[in-house]
């Protein structure tokens, strides 16, 4: 069931999505987080953010729009009293970090580097709920490998590059971002969607657009994570409406490595462990000694 | 998170319904926190929507056999909900957030509750009457078709109604029962119900009356994960940040409460 | 109810979404066609084409996959065969136009003005299921606008071009688009999406990749017919995933003219007039006279 | 398109429903068609499935009052199929497509089915005897925990039964039961199942016995608009094109059928 993203061994294939688990404590009341392969904690800025104002979510067919907008503490308060007690579990942590510039991104890097608690970042550069959010550097792959190249600078530990899927040309993307020093991606941040409230008339959430997850994306997280898969060497941490071990593995025999699971944790607080638990036993009821038999099956068998 | 059977499922007034289902084992709640229950299994309605306690029916030790909510259908999920029928399954997780503070020796509570704000005060009302709080509900409506309750919270004390329209009880708002002479009697108040009322009660309050307001928000996780429910509060520096009603809330101490 | 698409008036804002209702005739068993705004047929190519192999379609949550590939018998019998007998509805019928060379959208429009059967063309150039299928031309701000100009130049009916959504700027492109003369925009086409049959590890649909259509994809639509409409000023065909009469306000309050019904008419071949019907009884509760005063009400009373 | 009433449902063989429902009024139909099924009201499984009409029951003139279905648990959609309870309703159009061509000289027909092939054969059976001609059923199944319909297929003359395991009748398929004696005695056949079984079924009959072939295909709308569900064919002038397997099908002449 172990998998590798660059130098860290995962004991399972399944992380958290970012911003769908917090820093993880709400879960441990549900189940004890060292069965996860990793744990991915939310967006973190150089300074505290408020995020947007609410509404912040909506329902929408199969899935759901978001624009929390990177609301945290800042980077000093993440590192002083959210990471050190996830080290207990004895797994992977991956910080998310955002910015506006490439310097704020620097700056929270070289700030996390200073923490003991942290195994890799994972660049967000494809929020698409806070103006400047990140955004430009998620769809050009110019300004993508400029943020990616400075950071890989500063950083000790991995750099995971997250990729927007609002953009024509994926692959573009995932290549400009391997070729300026990503040791992994992740892959789909959320699809820029929009419900309209009919009472008020305007949009049902207070920013406008936000960021749509869930089931209804998956068909294209899928996609993308197969284009992507057969044109970078670089792992690939897969998500975008996991909800069952079946998802997952879809996901893994499109070409990921790794899987996140993200609003799946919102419906059901033991989407984790349950999923791990289908994995293995789909692994065993298939006779699959290891995850990288089904990576990229997808493909890998029509060559 | 467990699957519990339904009992009891019935409308109690036009899109009001009342529904009652099996305890979960080693129920522990407070009045005024929230179940957080699917609709369906499937990923139709994918968001868990969530429903104050309103009730724990039981007696004595057998006490917390089944747990009631009261729920109005006006969305699709809630539409949903309402076709489910007795002994069904629900999936439920909780009772979340935090509830009600029941001070002990408080000898006279205000209870305050505006529509789909009134089921919590049931709970609360049975709470209070047990530990020797007199209690006063003072309950409003948009009109007598979706009036609910009224029955329940007169078994705890007084209950006064108002109505927007005059259907029922007074013609105007809860606000209109609270006099100088009612507030001078009221060791504390608690509160639910849409914003504006809210708002109008914490004003009403302020300075003559301590107690707590039960807030409203759409929510993500309903577990302080997500981020998406926060609602603005005055912290503890006295600086105004954010607090989770799911987690936080849904009940905050009224004057910390900051609305837009 | 009345919108008018440029020069043509259209009783009510209601069309059918290429493809989804092939040339009319199966759904002329289950109601009369003249209660429709207007048609929009299958797409049509220069010749015959026998499109994808099947498996052509798979559910997908909230939605579908489809990469049918343009079958179709080709222009010459579209025009003998399948368009004279629409003429009885006495309602505007939109011929969708498909190519892989600026020259095939040209001679297709062509011979379609030989016919009195086509009141407007409209553009595909955006379908992601066939290799050279268009989508170039739909992802390219520069080529939409050179095809555009070239099927004005020789169409005597209004153009509409159909957006992919498969892109990082719709604005640029509707816009483009726009700046070439097009009449109307309609959006959206399918995005890019995949499912993988796990039982045979490659994916579901023969041709690998298909387009997700259905109410999974909605915000998506909503967003960019939002984003659309407040930067051009050409009328606007919503669709993606429009299921019911709210679906289909929801699209006009972003700001569409009227509206197109696809992957609904496959769940209820009724989806059509119910849809109709809807909107109407919608108008009446909410005292609303024309559908104008809903057009872009999301973002106009915003202002 | 209409809501029909459930009236029987139940498991008769390993994952295999009968499912039983009020016709539609007005009810016209063919053995070989089939009803394209929702199986929710919701956007969760938007596609419809298509399940071929198994058998009409009632008798003489009240025949026509219900029409079965058998189907077989596979997918998500079906396994929410499995969930809905007599009395429920259902959502669903047709019967849809072209349906066996039944021959009123023949004297003895064929009929082949596999697996979840087999339901169509009941009620062409039943239409068979009723016109004169005799009817022999050869069905195949994996195994015996799968094996359906085969008592009702008795009544209407002798079922030669194979099953991949050998665990019911003979250990083989269906084409073993297919000798030169057999095809000389019949005038015609029908079959229905999985695309290697009547792959195997057009190669034996060839140039012997005249007959139709069931194809199966995945569907987007059922009523030939989407091009979704297309199948290669021999067409009138002798070249090779696609034909609607929802429009045009599920029953094709035999010798017309392309297979890949
Ligand atoms: C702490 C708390 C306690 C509540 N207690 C009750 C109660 O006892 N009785 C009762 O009738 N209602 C109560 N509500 C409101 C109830 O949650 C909403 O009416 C319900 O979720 C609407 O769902 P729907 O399917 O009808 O609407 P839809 O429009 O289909 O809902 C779509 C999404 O929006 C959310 N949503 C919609 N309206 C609201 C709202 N007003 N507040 C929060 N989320 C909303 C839903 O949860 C869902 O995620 C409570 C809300 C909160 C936050
Ligand atoms: C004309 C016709 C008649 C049929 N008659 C019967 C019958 O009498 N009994 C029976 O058990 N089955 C029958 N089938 C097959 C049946 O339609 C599928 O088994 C069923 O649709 C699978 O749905 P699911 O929800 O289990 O699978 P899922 O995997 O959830 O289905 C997903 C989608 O794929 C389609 N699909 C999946 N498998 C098939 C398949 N084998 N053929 C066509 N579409 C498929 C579904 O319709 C749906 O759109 C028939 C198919 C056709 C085309
Ligand atoms: C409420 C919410 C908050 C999110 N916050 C972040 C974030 O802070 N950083 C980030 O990179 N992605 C964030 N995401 C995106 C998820 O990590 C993930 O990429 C996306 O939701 C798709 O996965 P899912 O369908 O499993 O949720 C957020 C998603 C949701 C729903
Ligand atoms: C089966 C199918 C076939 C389609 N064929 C075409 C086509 O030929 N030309 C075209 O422009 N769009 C085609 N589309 C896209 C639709 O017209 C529409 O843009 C899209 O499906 C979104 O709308 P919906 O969600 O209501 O289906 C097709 C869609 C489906 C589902
Ligand atoms: S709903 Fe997720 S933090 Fe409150
Ligand atoms: S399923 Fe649509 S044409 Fe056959």
């Amino acid at each position: 069931m172990s998998v590798r993203i660059g130098p860290i061994t995962m004991k399972n294939p399944v992380t958290t999505a970012s911003g769908c688990f917090g820093f993880g404590k709400e879960f441990a009341d549900f189940y004890d987080l060292s069965v996860l392969g990793s744990i991915t904690v939310k967006a973190t800025t150089i300074e505290p953010r408020l995020g947007n104002p609410t509404p912040r979510v909506a329902e929408t067919p199969g899935g759901m729009l978001n624009a929390i907008g990177l609301q945290n503490p800042g980077v000093e308060l993440v590192i002083a009293q959210e990471l050190p007690h996830l080290r207990r579990y004895e797994i992977p942590v991956f910080v998310n970090v955002a910015g506006t510039t490439v310097e704020d991104y620097v700056d929270v890097t070289k700030r996390l580097m200073d923490s003991e608690d942290v195994d890799a970042v994972e660049v967000n550069i494809s929020c698409p709920n806070v103006k400047c959010g990140g955004i430009q550097f998620g769809t050009d792959p110019l300004q993508a490998a400029q943020v990616t190249e400075a950071i890989k600078r500063v950083s000790r530990v991995p750099v995971i590059v997250k990729l927007s899927p609002n953009v024509t040309d994926i692959v573009a993307m995932a290549k400009a971002v391997e070729a300026a020093g990503a040791d992994a991606i992740s892959m789909i941040n959320t699809l820029v969607g929009m419900s309209i409230d009919l009472n008020k008339r305007r949009p049902l959430i207070a920013n406008g657009v936000g960021g749509l997850s869930g089931p209804a994306v998956k068909p294209v997280a899928v996609r993308m994570t197969y284009q992507v898969a057969q044109a970078v060497s670089i792992p690939i941490i897969g998500m975008g409406g996991i909800m069952t071990a079946e998802d997952a593995i879809e996901f893994i025999m499109a070409g990921a490595t790794a899987v996140a699971v993200g609003t799946a944790n919102f419906v059901n607080p033991l989407a984790c462990p349950e999923i791990i638990e289908g994995i293995r036993q789909y692994c065993l009821d298939h006779g699959i000694a290891s995850i990288r038999d089904l990576q990229g099956a997808a493909w890998k068998e029509l060559a | 998170m467990a699957r519990l059977t339904i009992l009891e499922h019935r409308e109690i007034a036009e899109n009001m319904m009342w529904l009652a289902f099996s305890a979960p084992q080693d129920l522990r709640y407070t009045p005024g926190q929230f179940l957080h229950i699917r609709v369906t299994d499937g990923v139709d309605h994918l968001l868990r929507r969530p429903i104050s306690l309103c009730y724990v029916q039981g007696e004595g030790g057998a006490k917390s056999q089944a747990i009631a909510v009261a729920y109005r259908v006006g969305g699709k999920g809630t539409e949903l909900l309402r076709k489910k029928k007795v002994g069904e399954e629900l999936d439920v997780l909780g009772p979340l957030g935090n509830g009600f503070t029941l001070h002990e020796g408080d000898r006279h509570a205000l209870l305050v509750g505006g529509g789909i704000g009134v089921p919590p005060m049931v709970e609360l009302a049975e709470q209070l009457t047990q530990q020797g709080t007199k209690v006063t509900s003072i309950i409003g409506f948009q009109s007598a078709n979706v009036a609910i309750l009224q029955e329940e919270l007169s078994r705890y004390g007084e209950v006064l109604v108002a109505t927007n329209d005059g259907s029922l009880g007074l013609q105007g708002f809860v606000t209109d029962y609270m006099t100088e002479e009612l507030l001078a009697t009221a060791d504390r108040f608690y509160a639910c119900g849409p914003t504006p009322m809210l708002r109008a009660v914490q004003a009403k309050m302020d300075g003559k009356v301590e107690g707590y307001l039960s807030l409203e928000e759409r929510m993500g996780c309903g577990i302080g994960a997500c981020m998406a429910c926060v609602t603005s509060c005055r912290m503890d520096d006295g600086s105004v940040g954010y607090k989770k009603v799911c987690k936080d809330g849904p009940v905050f101490s009224a004057p910390k409460v900051v609305f837009a």
